[in-house]
C-alpha cells in the first residue's frame, strides 16, 4: 500500500515571533536577508545527513515554523565548523542561528529521545558547571551509559588503545575555585547573583 | 539631566555637495534618525566661520557639527582643509571655556554616504544626551552677574546685545 | 616573549602529547608561557548548545584571569578553546546584552574585564611574533624527504581567527616547510573531521575523518599535522573502524608542534609520539637515541 | 526687529507643501502655516498639496501680485530639487528670483523622522529660521559664463566611442582619450553579443574606423588625462601621451616589424587574449586594431630596456622610418567645455574566491577567456577545448562569481545571466558538452533577454539553481575520477548534489577600475560606498556629476549591458550639446566681495583663493575680488580678519538670522 501524508502547511501551523525571537539572539539579526541561495547546504559537510538543509532551515524560521524546525534532528548534526557562517554571501551566522535553535530545542524538550548529542550537550554542561573542567574519558562513559550500552561495549578496543598509550585519564579534573564559577554561572541565571539551587 | 524629556538641540552646518546631499540621500533612502540636528546650508564647510558655531552656542545649541567633503573630495579643492585648521584652534579655545569637545564636531560625509549621516546625527545626540544641557545663555547671565557689580541694570552683555539685532552689527 | 597560556582540558586529557610536545618547542625557542591561574573549560561547542550567556560567562571568567595575570597575550593552542575564548571576546564587545550579563557575573567573582587580552593560535605566534628565520636557525635535522599534508581543521581559522585566510590557510604549511619538510598540496586542508560526531554520529563523522584520510594518503602524504586536539584523536584514532567501513586509509596524524620537536632534535619520546595509534614511521637517517 | 529694508517693508509669504503624504503624513502642515503666520513680517502663510504643480506656483505668483508679497519662501522638499523651479515661479510672479529661501523639510525632516510631533517641531523651526533669513535677501542678477564649444572624452570603450561619434556627427570637436593602445575595450574581446547573437566584431569595428577617420574626433590612444582645472565652459585638462616608440603618422599597419622582432616566438602573455597566448615586445594588441599601428612594450623590449639591441624592427621598417626609439612622453594642454567620463569598469579577480579553483585548477577559466577561445580569431582559433587540447564533454558555469556577496561586492553585475547563457549556447554550438548553469537568480530583464532565456532551456542547457559551494578535484564516486567536482545544493530539489564536470567557466563580476578613486579626484566627481561614479540624481539626472559639464557613461557610473551603455553615451553627449548649443551658462551669484572701506589689506585672504579670483590692488591696498573667476565656496569670507569680504546668498547676517531662527522654536 502505498502511504500518502497531506503536505500542506496552514496559517494556524506557523508559530507567530518565533522568527523575531531568534533574530533577537545576538548574532542572528542578519537572519531576514537570506536570499536562499543554497551556499550554507553546499558547504556543510553534514548536510548530506539532514532532513532539512540549513538553507531550508533558516526559510522555516524566517516564516515563523517553530515546530517543524525544533523537531528536525538538522541542528543536532551541526558539528559546528562555522563553514556556512564563513561562507554566508549575506553574512548570515547559520552556527550561531544553530545553537539558538538546539538551546530552545533543550529548553522544550524537543529533541529526539536518546539521541546521543543532545545529551553529550547536556552531560558537558553539568561536568561543566560542577567541575569547571571536562575529562573527557568519564564523560564519554557517561554518554554511553544514558545512550547506547551497546556502543559502549562495541568500543572496548578504543579504550584498550587509550589506556595503552596513556591517553584514558580517569582522575576526575576540576578547578579550585568552584564556588567562584557556581556563583557566576548562578549570576547569569537570576541576574541577582545569589546561586540558586538547579534542580 | 533630571529631565528625561529634554532633547539636545543640534546645529548643523552642511556643505552643498557632499554633507547635505547625503542628508538628502538619507532621506531619500528613509533612514530613519533623531531630529534634533536642524541643518544650514552653506556652498562649502569653508565658509563656516568660527563666530558661526559660538553664536550657535551662546544661543542656546547644546551641540553644533559641521559636515564636509572628505578631504581631498572638497567641491572647490581644499577648503575643508581650511575648516580643519579653523575647527582644530577652535576646538582649543572652547576646551578653555569649558565647553566639552563632543559638543562640537567635525565630520567628513561624502554625497552617497546616507547612512553615515543617520549613524553621526544618533551618535551625536546619544553623546549629548549624556553630557546634559550646555545652557550657555543662562551661563552667560551668571557669568555676567558674577562679573558685574549688582546694581547695575545695564549688566547685560555687549555680546548678547550685538547677537540680538545682527544687522546692527554688520549693517 | 611571554605570554599566558590555557591548556584547555582536551591537552590535559586526549590530547595530552600537543601540550607535550607544544612545550618543549616553545620553550627550545625562546618563549615563556605561563599557565593561567585556575582556568576553566572554556565551554566548547556543547556550552552554547545549551545556554549562551552561560558559555559566554564560562569563557569570560579565563578572560577576565587572563587580563589580570598581566599586559600579556594569551596562547590558546587548542582550535575549540581558540574559537570559544576569541567569539566570546567579539560578543563581548558587539553585543551589549552579552557585556552586561558578563559583567554582572565577573563582578560577583571580583573579577573584571575590560576587553584587553587578545587571544592568539601557536601557529600565529610562531609565523608572525617568533618569525620563520628564527625557527629556521633551530632547526637541526630538517624533515628532508617527509611529505606533510597540513591539516588545519574547521575552527582554528574559522570564523573569527585574522591571522590566516578561512580557506586557504598557509601559516602550518610555511612552518612545516621551514622545518623542512615536503608540504603536500592538501586542498581539504580546513575541512571538518566530523568533531564529536564521530562518537555521536559514526555513520557521518567518520565518512569525513575517511575522506580525509583517503586524500591524505592519495596525495602522497607520510604523515597528516595537525593543530587541533579533536582532529587528532579522529584522525588517529578509528582507523581500524574507518578501514572496515570504506576500505584502506592507513597514515598517521601528529601535531605540527610534533613534528617542529623533531626538526629541532628533540627526542620523539620528549614531543609525545609514544602516544600515537597508528605511529608515525621513524625518519629517515634518524640517528639511533634510545 | 527690521522689518524696513531696503525695497520697503518687507512682506513675506510663506507656502508648506503637503507632497501629498509625503511630508503631511508626518508634519502637520496647517499647524506649520498657523505657527509662521505669527512671526512678524509674513503677509500669507498657506499650506498646500503640491506646491510644485501648475497651480501651487500659481497661487505664489497671484498673492505676489495681490498681496504685493516681496519675500517667498517655500518649505518642501530639498532645494536641490525643486528650487529653480520655485525660484521662477517667483520671476514669473515678477519679483527678482533670490528673494526666495526654500525650507526642506521632506529629505530632511518627514522621511527621516517617526515621531509626528518631533516632525512637526523640526518643520517649524527650520520654516521660522528660513522666514529670518529671507529678510535680508537682496535682488541678485546671474552672471553668463561663455562655453568653449570642444568636449572631452575619456575612455575608449563602445561608451566613449559612441559618444565621440555622436558629437563629432553633430559638428562638435571631440577629444578622445584612451589608456590603451587601441580602443576598442571589453566589447572587442568579445565573440558574439547577446540576445541577439550578432558578431561583436562585426558591429564595432565600423564605429571604431569612423572615430579614427572622422573629421571632427582627435583620438588619443595610449594616452591619460593627469590634470584638470577649471570649471563648466572652461576645463583645461592635461594629456599625457605615453611613448609608444612607433610613429602614428607613419606606421601603416604591415606589422613587418613584428616578424622581424629578434624574439622569434611570443614570450610575453597577450593582454587582448587575457594571457591565453603569448605576444612579443612589438605587438599589435588584435588585428582590428584602431588606431593600427603597432606598439612597443617599453617593459619587454631589450632596446628601450638597455639599449642593445640589434633593432630587426628598424631594419624591417626600412625607409618609412616609422619606429622611433627617441620618442618620449608627452604632455599636452587642451581647452574643453565638458567632459564625458567613460572609463568603464574592470573584472573581478577569480582568484578571490579560492572554493572555485581558479588559478589552481587548469580547466576552472573566466568567462572572459571562454569567450577568446570561443572567438575565430582567438587563440585556439575559436576551438573549445581543454588545456590537455581535448574538447570537454561536460561544462560547468558559475555565476554571480563576486557579485551578490557582502565579502567581495554586493552589486549585481546586471550582465553575466545573460553573458552565461550566450555563452552555454555557443558552447553547445561549437562541442558536443553538455552545460549546466549554476545560478541563484536568472535576471534576464532587456529586451530580448527573457526570450534567450527560454531559448536555453529548449536547447538543453540544464539549470541548477544553487550558489555554488566549492570546486574540487577529489572524487567520492567512479564517475567522478579525474574530473572537476562541482559541490551545490539544487535548491530547488531540495538536496546537495555533487556534479562532475570537464570545464569550469566562471561568470565574474564587473568592478570599479582599480584607479576610480584617483579618476573621481581628476575630475571632482563623487563615488558611492561601492565606488562606482555617483550621478546627480538616480533617476532624473542619470549622466550628470555634481560638478557641472563633467558627465558620466557607461559602466564607471554602474554595471550595466552594451545597450544601455550606449543610451548612455547618447545622453551625455546630448547634455553636452545642450550646453554648448546654448553658448553660455548661467551662473548661481553666490560670489564673494569686498567691502572696500573695511579690507585693511592684510593679504590672507589670496592665497585662500583655489582659483585665484583674488588679487591685491597695490595703489588702494585693498583686495579685489574676480567675480568671473569666484565659485562662491566662501572660504575667505570666514576667514577675513575684518570682515570685509562678504557672500552673496551667504551673507553673515543671513546666516546668523538663521541660526537664531533654528534655536527659536524648540
Amino acid at each position: 500500500m502505498m502511504r500518502i501524508e497531506r503536505r500542506i502547511k496552514y496559517e494556524g501551523d506557523r508559530v507567530r515571533g518565533f522568527a523575531k525571537e531568534i533574530m533577537s539572539v545576538s548574532g542572528c539579526e542578519q537572519l531576514q536577508s537570506c536570499i536562499q541561495c543554497g551556499t550554507c547546504s553546499g558547504t556543510c559537510p553534514l548536510s548530506i545527513y539532514m532532513d532539512f538543509s540549513p538553507r531550508q532551515v533558516v526559510a522555516l524560521v524566517r516564516a515563523d515554523f517553530k515546530n517543524e524546525v525544533l523537531r528536525s534532528h538538522t541542528v543536532w548534526l551541526c558539528a559546528s565548523c562555522y563553514a556556512c557562517t564563513v561562507e554566508c554571501p549575506r553574512q548570515i551566522r547559520i552556527t550561531d542561528i544553530m545553537y539558538a535553535l538546539k538551546q530552545r530545542a533543550i529548553q522544550d524538550g524537543i529533541y529526539p529521545k536518546r539521541f546521543p548529542i543532545a545529551v553529550l550537550a547536556k552531560e558537558f554542561y553539568e561536568m561543566v558547571r560542577r567541575k569547571g573542567r571536562i575529562t573527557e574519558t568519564l564523560l564519554v562513559m557517561r554518554l554511553f551509559l544514558k545512550t547506547n550500552w551497546g556502543a559502549a561495549l562495541g568500543s572496548w578496543r578504543l579504550g584498550l588503545g587509550m589506556i595503552r598509550t596513556g591517553r584514558f585519564g580517569l582522575r576526575p579534573e576540576h578547578i579550585e575555585r568552584r564556588a567562584e564559577l557556581a556563583a557566576m554561572l548562578a549570576t547569569a541565571d537570576n541576574g541577582d547573583g545569589k546561586p540558586k539551587e538547579r534542580q | 539631566m533630571s529631565d528625561p524629556n529634554w532633547q539636545p538641540r543640534i546645529v548643523a552646518f552642511f556643505c552643498n555637495w557632499c554633507t547635505y546631499t547625503a542628508a538628502d540621500l538619507a532621506g531619500v533612502s528613509r533612514l530613519k534618525h533623531a531630529s534634533n540636528a536642524r541643518v544650514i546650508r552653506l556652498m562649502c564647510s569653508g565658509r563656516v566661520d568660527p563666530q558661526f558655531i559660538l553664536d550657535a552656542l551662546a544661543r542656546g545649541a547644546d551641540g553644533v557639527l559641521i559636515g564636509g567633503c572628505h578631504l581631498g573630495d572638497c567641491h572647490y579643492g581644499e577648503g575643508n582643509y581650511k575648516t580643519l585648521r579653523r575647527f582644530q584652534m577652535l576646538q582649543r579655545l572652547l576646551r578653555d571655556m569649558g565647553i566639552e569637545d563632543q559638543r562640537v564636531r567635525l565630520e567628513w560625509i561624502s554625497a552617497s554616504e546616507g547612512e553615515r549621516v543617520k549613524t553621526v546625527i544618533n551618535d551625536m545626540v546619544e553623546q549629548l544626551r549624556a553630557l546634559g544641557p550646555l545652557n550657555l545663555p543662562q551661563r552667560r547671565q551668571d557669568w555676567d552677574r558674577e562679573m558685574t557689580p549688582p546694581a547695575g541694570p545695564a549688566g547685560n552683555s555687549e555680546l548678547a546685545e550685538q547677537h540680538a539685532e545682527p544687522e546692527a552689527a554688520h549693517a | 616573549m611571554k605570554y599566558s597560556y590555557f591548556p584547555g582540558c582536551s591537552l590535559k586529557g586526549l590530547g595530552r602529547a600537543y601540550e607535550e610536545s607544544l612545550l618543549p618547542v616553545m620553550k627550545h625557542l625562546g618563549v615563556e608561557l605561563v599557565e593561567l591561574d585556575d582556568w576553566n573549560c572554556c565551554g566548547a561547542t556543547a556550552y552554547m548548545s545549551v545556554d549562551e550567556t552561560k558559555a559566554a560567562v564560562l569563557a569570560a571568567r579565563n578572560l577576565a584571569i587572563a587580563e589580570k595575570a598581566g599586559p600579556r597575550d594569551l596562547m590558546a593552542p587548542c582550535s575549540a578553546c581558540y574559537l570559544v575564548l576569541n567569539k566570546t571576546k567579539h560578543n563581548i564587545a558587539d553585543f551589549p546584552e552579552i557585556n552586561a550579563a558578563v559583567q554582572r557575573a565577573l563582578g560577583n567573582a571580583k573579577l573584571t574585564y575590560s576587553g584587553n587580552v587578545p587571544v592568539r593560535h601557536p601557529l600565529d605566534i610562531l609565523v608572525n611574533d617568533v618569525g620563520l628565520d628564527v625557527i629556521k636557525e633551530k632547526v637541526v635535522r630538517p624533515l628532508k624527504g617527509l611529505k606533510v599534508a597540513p591539516y588545519y581543521g574547521c575552527q582554528t581559522v574559522r570564523p573569527y581567527a585574522t591571522f590566516d585566510d578561512a580557506w586557504n590557510p598557509t601559516t602550518m604549511d610555511r612552518l612545516l616547510a621551514t622545518a623542512g619538510a615536503e608540504v603536500v598540496h592538501f586542498p581539504l586542508k580546513t575541512k571538518c573531521c566530523g568533531g564529536s560526531l564521530t562518537g555521536t554520529v559514526p555513520e557521518a563523522g567518520l565518512r569525513l575523518t575517511y575522506i580525509l584520510l583517503k586524500e591524505a594518503v592519495r596525495r602522497g602524504a607520510d604523515v597528516i599535522a595537525t593543530a587541533c586536539p579533536l582532529c587528532q584523536f579522529n584522525l588517529d584514532a578509528y582507523q581500524d573502524q574507518i578501514s572496515r567501513r570504506w576500505g584502506p586509509a592507513r597514515i598517521a596524524t601528529v601535531y605540527f608542534t610534533q613534528l617542529m620537536g623533531l626538526a629541532f632534535g628533540l627526542s620523539p619520546e620528549q614531543l609525545g609520539l609514544k602516544r600515537n595509534f597508528v605511529p608515525m614511521k621513524p625518519l629517515q637517517a634518524e640517528p639511533v637515541t634510545a | 526687529m527690521n522689518t524696513n529694508h531696503k525695497n520697503g517693508k518687507v512682506r513675506i509669504g510663506f507656502y508648506v507643501c503637503h507632497c501629498g503624504h509625503n511630508i503631511a503624513g508626518m508634519v502637520d502642515c496647517p499647524a506649520v502655516a498657523q505657527y509662521i503666520a505669527k512671526l512678524p513680517g509674513v503677509v500669507v502663510s498657506r499650506d498646500y498639496k503640491y506646491m510644485c504643480s501648475d497651480p501651487g506656483q500659481e497661487l505664489i505668483q497671484q498673492d505676489i501680485r495681490e498681496h504685493q508679497l516681496n519675500r517667498v519662501v517655500v518649505a518642501s522638499c530639498s532645494p536641490l530639487l525643486h528650487e529653480h523651479t520655485f525660484r521662477n515661479a517667483v520671476t514669473a510672479g515678477g519679483l527678482n528670483p533670490f528673494y526666495f529661501q526654500m525650507v526642506n523639510i521632506r529629505e530632511h525632516d518627514s522621511w527621516v523622522h517617526t515621531d509626528r510631533e518631533e516632525a512637526t517641531a523640526k518643520a517649524k523651526s527650520l520654516a521660522h529660521a528660513a522666514i529670518c533669513r529671507v529678510r535680508f535677501h537682496r535682488a541678485l542678477e546671474t552672471t553668463r559664463v561663455p562655453i568653449h564649444p570642444d568636449v572631452l572624452v575619456v575612455g575608449g570603450g563602445i561608451t566613449g566611442i559612441h559618444a565621440a561619434l555622436t558629437l563629432g556627427n553633430a559638428g562638435k570637436k571631440v577629444f578622445l582619450v584612451e589608456r590603451d593602445p587601441s580602443i576598442g575595450g571589453h566589447m572587442a574581446q568579445f565573440d558574439k553579443t547577446f540576445p541577439t547573437l550578432d558578431c561583436a566584431a562585426c558591429i564595432l569595428t565600423p564605429k571604431m574606423s569612423a572615430v579614427r577617420s572622422h573629421e571632427n574626433i582627435t583620438l588619443w590612444s595610449y594616452s591619460e588625462v593627469v590634470k584638470v582645472s577649471g570649471y563648466v565652459g572652461n576645463y583645461t585638462v592635461t594629456v599625457k601621451r605615453k611613448p609608444r616608440y612607433v610613429n602614428e603618422d607613419l606606421c601603416v599597419g604591415c606589422l613587418e616589424c613584428i616578424q622581424a622582432c629578434i624574439f622569434k616566438e611570443g614570450k610575453f602573455p597577450d593582454e587582448f587574449n587575457v594571457g591565453l597566448s603569448k605576444r612579443k615586445p612589438i605587438y599589435i594588441p588584435f588585428p582590428q586594431a584602431v588606431p593600427p599601428v603597432v606598439v612597443i612594450d617599453p617593459d619587454r623590449c631589450l632596446q628601450v630596456r638597455t639599449g642593445k639591441c640589434k633593432k630587426t624592427c628598424l631594419e624591417a621598417c626600412a625607409d618609412r622610418k616609422a619606429i622611433d626609439f627617441t620618442q618620449k612622453e608627452e604632455l599636452v594642454e587642451i581647452k574643453v567645455g565638458n567632459i564625458i567620463v567613460a572609463t568603464g569598469f574592470k573584472l573581478f579577480d577569480a582568484k578571490r574566491i579560492p572554493q572555485y579553483g581558479y588559478g589552481l585548477y587548469p580547466n576552472v577559466v573566466t568567462a572572459i577567456e571562454l569567450e577568446r577561445l570561443v572567438n575565430s580569431s582567438g587563440p585556439t582559433a575559436g576551438e573549445i577545448v581543454l588545456r590537455d587540447g581535448r574538447p570537454p564533454k561536460s561544462v560547468g558555469m558559475i555565476l554571480c562569481v563576486g557579485s551578490r556577496d557582502m565579502k567581495t561586492n554586493r552589486w549585481c553585475s546586471r550582465t553575466c545571466c545573460m553573458h552565461s547563457m550566450k555563452l552555454a549556447q555557443l558552447v553547445r554550438e561549437h562541442t558536443e558538452a553538455d552545460v549546466t548553469v549554476f545560478y541563484m537568480d536568472i535576471r534576464a530583464p532587456g529586451k530580448g533577454c527573457e526570450e534567450f532565456y527560454d531559448k536555453s532551456l529548449k536547447e538543453g542547457i540544464q539549470f541548477v539553481r544553487g550558489r555554488v559551494a566549492e570546486v574540487t578535484d577529489w572524487a567520492l564516486a567512479p564517475e567522478e575520477e579525474g574530473k572537476l567536482v562541482i559541490r551545490v545544493e539544487d535548491t530547488l530539489a531540495g538536496f546537495v548534489r555533487r556534479i562532475p564536470v570537464d570545464m569550469i567557466v566562471l561568470a565574474t563580476g564587473m568592478e570599479p577600475q582599480a584607479d576610480a578613486q584617483d579618476v573621481r579626484r581628476l575630475f571632482n566627481m563623487s563615488c558611492g560606498t561601492e565606488g562606482w561614479f555617483l550621478e546627480k540624481h538616480p533617476k532624473l539626472a542619470p549622466v550628470s556629476t555634481f560638478t557641472d559639464g563633467v558627465f558620466i557613461a557607461g559602466c564607471c557610473q554602474g554595471p550595466k549591458d552594451i545597450p544601455d551603455s550606449i543610451a548612455q553615451a547618447g545622453a551625455a553627449a546630448a547634455e553636452a550639446m545642450a550646453l554648448i548649443d546654448k553658448g553660455h551658462i548661467e551662473q548661481e551669484p553666490n560670489t564673494a566681495y569686498i567691502v572696500e572701506a573695511d579690507c585693511s589689506g592684510c593679504k590672507s585672504c589670496i592665497p585662500l583663493c583655489p582659483y585665484t579670483a583674488i588679487a591685491f590692488d597695490e595703489a588702494k591696498q585693498k583686495a579685489q575680488i574676480n567675480e568671473a573667476l569666484c565659485k562662491g565656496c566662501g572660504t575667505c569670507v570666514a576667514s577675513c580678519p575684518s570682515g570685509s569680504i562678504r557672500q552673496n546668498l551667504f551673507e553673515d547676517e543671513e546666516i546668523f538670522s538663521e541660526i537664531e531662527g533654528v534655536l527659536a522654536y524648540v
